[in-house]
């Protein structure tokens, strides 16, 4: 057996979520690459929760439809799940809430033993589940002192007294992988943005973005970074344009609704020529919708939001590795072409947990953003041969900086007349070919899989995990378009060459990257669609691939 | 050479408008600032949309032209980023007390050292004079052909209640005053609120009822809250009563941008710290 | 002759608005048809305004570059216009201001003579220009009453010195054709939606859309309608939603930048199935841009605003009598299928003058919107079978009305798992193919010029009256889809029918309905676009097409 | 028959959570407004997103679940269209005083017949613990793990500033007072806000602090304003000091809906008012 998908239940403030990770550590420690999917629903306590640990020898990035493996806190979880046990799943579970449960585990007697907190009966299941899964002892006991430093004793004496009950049912072979960092997608976009030079990151929570805010408000004083979480949207673009503006690299997080709040800010900045990250992650719409499930539904708003026309960045990374690279390599984009970079991401990347390579490459800087050579008089709108304008901030001796949302001449002062509202808007033009050009330099299109297939599959962000392994599966190309705008149509269309069926793979209901595509001209044979909040399963996906044909 | 403070920008306001008396009060500000040997480079006006914001196009020195209420989260911005930075909001009455009413209280709440000038002529000048939040009460504009129906908000009683340290309220035909209660606010280490009766020469001139209405308050600069409120309650922005012009309240507290400087780390720390994150998530 | 351009210029504040709508009266009377484009900078006083007062025997909805009269206020407008001077074209001018104009009127000394007020200079700039262009008194005097009845005699003796001080020089044939009402763009509008039924209008001053507030603030009492004007955008469109919830009939007006502001209230609007008609009105974008110029930048926009899918209505009538007619079918639309519908115009359509055929034809009302039938327990989100549920307001007897932004169920009570979901989401996608059933009832995409010419131009919104022209004078064919969502695809390829070359003309910098259209399978050979914030004029596009070629 | 005032709906609040005392409360006012012969069909609940805002699902009346912040204009078009619905907004402490503030102070402003119930639990209970605008200084929440640097707003004070008619502070661990504020709250013709001091068990458990620290108010309703001031600065959110509930202010004055109403014009009226138009213009 070289991989292993465990499920883990039970009520919402069980704390599923850290059992979870617990889990994970240990296949990890296994040599198990690993994708963690977390469901709960929005509320904070009582309400099913669960995770699903996929180890794999393998990278992986998303979930199968059996459990080997179900460590059942609850009745409810052994009930809810039926469709995923197999004949060979073992059920490791509380004795004492649930009957006729196989592997049960008298936990209440367990922690009064050990004058435990109820807290630490999940350390039990875990123990359980590890002596069951042929885990030995000394990687328990290594990652509990690992990753609960403070009470590991009294948890590894819980866990211990489970482990010793059974004997190994069904064995998880050690891989020779060496161990690798686990972090979660939103982690990920924090860290790349820190990488990217990130100074502040602007606020408000909302699910499933809330998770960098956490993480970064956190961590702000190892990361040298301003965190402000403000009144609301509004404020935070505005307040991050500021930022800009003052020469500090910003970034935001939000997700839909938030979205449409700084969509007005958005606009400004195009017209304004302030660099900004912009991170969303899309949950299930419309409106509060599902507001922890995850969609992919806000692509062609996020591509056309804000009224006027301005360049913009779109860049949708598929696992916490890409979300890595291009979070930096966003923050880079938005200061060198003076544009919005947006990180569009969704509840199944911002919330997932996967294996990094810490060692990967790391976006290559290219010259950096373009700064004033301090000639005098300074004209914030210079209008450049590449449309990019030299960039001063206030503060700067005899710059006069002056950014201005209405149309306006080189000096930034407001300019009604034709033949100036003509010639800037030209220079934007300019840079939006600038920006065009640069994204050449990037692998903008990403292609695996049976690499001469005549069927590809199409897809864009967090389900490029389930589409490569279903392409595996069924000998099919998978397409994957990395950065969204500029639509790379030439790399496409190079992607492209050989297939004669393409299926479009989204989670939404309108098909917002075939609309992209067929706009340039792509055809598009078959759309695959889910929408109901839930991630495509390998299973799923191929039996929907074999339904429209391959 | 002393700067040239003013662009080469056609001014467009019209004769009569209080704006002028404005522009040139911070004008002189700036110059004397100037003279005292303080560059203007550290000095940054931010702007909302309406007439009074085109003071960005008039001033030559660094300006954030923002959007319609929505100025004083970029000064926000501008001022954590660099707390060098002079940071000033020239906004209007329909802008900070209607469009963006909770940014002004909340600015004033956390206490961010930024100065917010409001330009209150109670109307909406350049969409053409609709009612704002202080038009009194049966205000005929043009989205209330027939009148408000509502009474107007007393802005200094709500900075009051939203804890600003600095509040006062100026008028434009009072310049040498105006002048002193821009500079203290300026002066003042935290957020500073100054409400400036504008006279709009086309949709509310009402020079003669200030005129005959407003009086100075004798001391500058008071910490007694209670007095304060009192003060502030005399003239409702739609009574008759006598408009009392000055420092209403002020008191020093530590401010946002003080309480919020980030311990700057460099890519070194950070590519250390990042390693250590990763070596903890395995 | 039968055709005649009036320009009028003078500083802001001079009252050049009313002045050109006293020069259309004129020529109105003289049985043209008009149209009057009013082109004034953001500013309250000084800066320059004018107006150019098209008057045509056939219906007219664009300006031409040259002018045959010009009445100068001052000098800076017979300085800026130059351009549009032909040989012919007679100056009247207030000779107190400018020297060396031909046919200059001493306004001052007349004023004084009939002891009258500055602001009455404009009439004897009228009363000159009556004569000039050889209109008899009678008419001058018939339009004086009608339309200044407060002073028109004042006005009068003014205007008919300046009338008696010259002799025709270029005469305006009359025409046999009966006056008709001019109205404004937004005047339109406001009376399209009394038509269907308005109870409440909500709106944030934003120009171009502002006239619309005032026009129904003006009148509300003689139209029993309740109109508000907001702290801010947010709170209008939530207003409005509300209103609609209770049962009336709501509209929102608004711009690009405060359109923004209500996206997420429009995306609330589609997952709670609340009608609302948004009037959006264009203009120089991005951002603060040109606030009181034109242009067509907001359509991507407007198509796809708001997190997650749903169904909306779009619709750009390309003048004023289109604007009365659409404006009332979309409120009927939106209450018939319970989705926003949008009226999506521009500066030029809002603020521009047209004539109206108070006659024309009205929307034809089908059944309405579908109301309960009374039968308990109401749900307001039932599921039928064309995805439609019965609508009830608070306050009916026994009907428990829950209506929710939260995925939920049928009687509108939040539900988070995939089942439910997965059925709601799909009646909302049968409601969508309602709508589009629905639609297929309307003339979508109107044709005109020469219907078998092989060159087409493809447009929409105010751009017709221009197109048109341009069309008929080169012998194009012009394809305008009046319904933009949904997208009238099969009415578009009816029209295309034998065209072989397809010429996209916007006022925008992306072409976005060329966009649109390619995303179906159409196939632009030319985008001819302008975004100076000004509209082309006829002479201006016909150059534009010959040289992309015709 | 009497309405089961609870659906079906699964229960999702924490244990212990402060919002079952509201809505038990709520229940109780409409079963004895059914018992009154009061109809319940004219009752609508209008709320933001939040723990709070779940009452939408719990209680079998109308309701419209509106967005985080945007409650109190959907509540005020309501109104609008039908005054005769008693229309009640419950909302967060997140919701009212961050995200939608200004809707907030704008409804005191006009004065419309609504009754605001702030689930004040002085921190986001739905995005798992972070600080809001009533949290105190230094409070440590998942946005502020450091603590905060600023101090909470004190929005009775806000109220007062803004012009609101009926102001309380209630706490759902003496929900016989709280039924009698917010029964006022309904009855007072006008807008009525009434922030209910709400224990998340969560996030915010400060049982034992409020227990010890709240006393009721000896009258209720009284129209003095500046007693109701000094009332009000007496626990700033913030401060460690006695914390009156019951009712600070009543002041009826007519209301914004009574103001709006329409002269309804029907379809021939409206007609002939565009032919006339029309007319007008040729
Ligand atoms: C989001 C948004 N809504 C509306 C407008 C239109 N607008 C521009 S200025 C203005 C009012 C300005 O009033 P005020 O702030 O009092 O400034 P004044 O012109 O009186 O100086 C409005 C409503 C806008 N630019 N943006
Ligand atoms: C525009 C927007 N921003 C953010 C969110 C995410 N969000 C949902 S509830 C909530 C906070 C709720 O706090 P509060 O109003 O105090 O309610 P509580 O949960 O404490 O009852 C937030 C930020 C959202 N739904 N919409
Ligand atoms: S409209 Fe009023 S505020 Fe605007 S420029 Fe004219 S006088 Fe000044
Ligand atoms: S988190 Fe707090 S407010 Fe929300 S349900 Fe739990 S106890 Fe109640
Ligand atoms: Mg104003
Ligand atoms: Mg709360």
């Amino acid at each position: 057996m070289n991989e292993v998908s465990v499920l883990i239940g039970g009520k919402a403030g069980d704390g599923i979520n850290s059992a979870g990770a617990m889990v994970a550590q240990l296949l990890n420690h296994l040599g198990y690459r690993i994708y963690l999917y977390f469901d709960y629903p929005s509320l904070i306590r009582g309400g099913h929760n669960f995770a699903i640990i996929r180890g794999s020898e393998r990278d992986v990035g998303t979930c199968r439809n059996h459990v080997d493996f179900v460590l059942a806190l609850n009745e409810e979880t052994i009930e809810r799940h039926k469709e995923k046990y197999t004949q060979k799943t073992v059920f490791i579970s509380n004795r004492d809430l649930i009957k006729n449960g196989a592997y049960g585990i008298p936990v209440k007697a367990i922690l009064a033993e050990e004058k435990a907190p109820v807290i630490m009966g999940n350390s039990a299941l875990i123990g359980g589940f590890a002596k069951a899964a042929g885990i030995e002892w000394e990687v328990v006991d290594a990652v509990f002192r690992r990753h609960i430093p403070k009470g590991a004793d009294l948890n590894l004496a819980v866990a211990k007294k489970a482990f010793d009950l059974f004997d190994p049912v069904q064995l998880i072979k050690k891989s020779e992988n060496p161990p690798q960092p686990l972090v979660s997608g939103n982690e990920a976009i924090g860290l790349g943005l820190i990488r990217g030079g990130l100074d502040a990151y602007v606020s408000y929570p909302m699910t499933p973005s809330s998770g960098i805010l956490h993480f970064l408000a956190e961590q702000k004083e190892r990361f040298g970074i301003t965190v402000v979480h403000p009144e609301n949207e509004i404020a935070v673009i505005l307040m991050a344009l500021g930022f800009a503006y003052a020469g500090k690299k910003s970034a935001i997080g939000t997700s839909g609704g938030g979205f449409c709040l700084m969509t007005e800010g958005l606009s400004l900045a195009g017209m304004a020529e302030i660099p900004i990250v912009l991170v969303v992650s899309q949950r299930t719409g419309p409106s509060t919708g599902l507001p922890t499930y995850t969609g992919q539904s806000d692509l062609q708003f996020v591509l056309h939001a804000g009224q006027g026309e301005f360049p913009r960045m779109i860049v949708a990374p598929g696992d916490a590795q890409e979300a890595l690279l291009w979070s930096e390599t966003a923050m880079d984009i938005a200061w060198k072409c003076q544009c919005p970079a947006f990180i569009l991401v969704d509840k199944t990347l911002s919330e997932g947990t996967y294996s990094l390579d810490p060692a990967a490459a790391r976006n290559t800087y290219g010259a950096g953003p373009l700064l004033w050579d301090g000639k005098i008089p300074y004209r914030r709108y210079e209008d450049t041969a590449s449309g990019l304008s030299p960039m001063a901030f206030p503060g700067a001796k005899d710059a006069v900086v002056k950014v201005n949302s209405y149309m306006h001449d080189e000096a930034g002062i407001t300019a009604e007349d034709a033949e100036i509202s003509n010639q800037m808007t030209k220079k934007r033009l300019k840079k939006w070919e600038y920006l065009i050009e640069v994204m050449q330099g990037y692998p903008g299109v990403l292609q695996s899989g049976k690499s001469d297939a005549s069927t590809a599959l199409l897809c864009w962000g967090s389900v490029k995990g389930v589409c490569e392994e279903a392409a595996a599966e069924l000998g099919l190309r998978v397409i994957r378009p990395v950065v969204l705008a500029p639509f790379p149509i030439d790399k496409i269309q190079k992607a492209l060459m050989g297939v004669k069926r393409l299926i479009v793979v989204e989670e939404n209901v309108t098909a917002q990257l075939a609309a992209l595509a067929e706009r340039h001209g792509i055809i598009i044979h078959e759309k695959i669609l889910r929408y109901d909040g839930r991630p495509f399963t390998v299973e799923d996906l191929v039996s929907r691939v074999k339904e429209v044909g391959i | 050479m002393p700067r040239t403070l003013i662009t080469g920008a056609r001014n467009t306001w019209c004769p009569g408008c209080g704006n002028f008396a404005l522009q040139h009060t911070l004008k002189n500000l700036l110059s004397d600032r100037e003279k005292e040997g303080k560059s203007l480079d550290d000095v940054v006006l931010v702007l909302g949309i309406g007439c009074h914001a085109k003071i960005a196009d008039y001033l030559n020195i660094n300006s954030f032209y923002s959007l319609h209420g929505r100025s004083i989260p970029a000064a926000t911005g501008i001022k954590l980023a660099n707390p060098d930075l002079t940071v000033i909001c020239c906004v209007g009455d329909g802008d900070a007390y209607a469009e963006g009413l909770d940014h002004l209280i909340f600015a004033a709440k956390r206490n961010i050292d930024i100065t917010v000038i409001v330009h209150n002529n109670r109307v909406y000048g350049l969409t053409t004079g609709q009612y704002t939040p202080t038009s009194p009460i049966g205000f005929k504009g043009r989205s209330t052909p027939a009148g408000t129906v509502e009474y107007p908000l007393n802005p200094v009683e709500l900075m009051l209640a939203s804890g600003a340290g600095f509040i006062a309220r100026g008028y434009t035909r009072k310049m040498k005053l105006l002048k002193g209660l821009i500079r203290a606010g300026i002066a003042h280490k935290g957020f500073a609120f100054i409400d400036v009766l504008q006279i709009c020469a086309t949709f509310f001139p009402a020079t003669d009822y200030y005129d005959s209405h407003v009086y100075e308050l004798p001391a500058t600069g008071s910490g007694d809250f209670e007095a304060a409120c009192a003060l502030a309650r005399e003239w409702d922005y739609n009574s008759d009563a006598g408009i009392a012009l000055g420092t209403f309240f002020t008191r020093v507290s530590p401010s946002f941008d003080e309480r919020m400087i980030p311990v700057l780390a460099g890519e070194e720390v950070r590519e250390r710290a990042i390693r250590e994150l990763f070596d903890a998530r395995m």
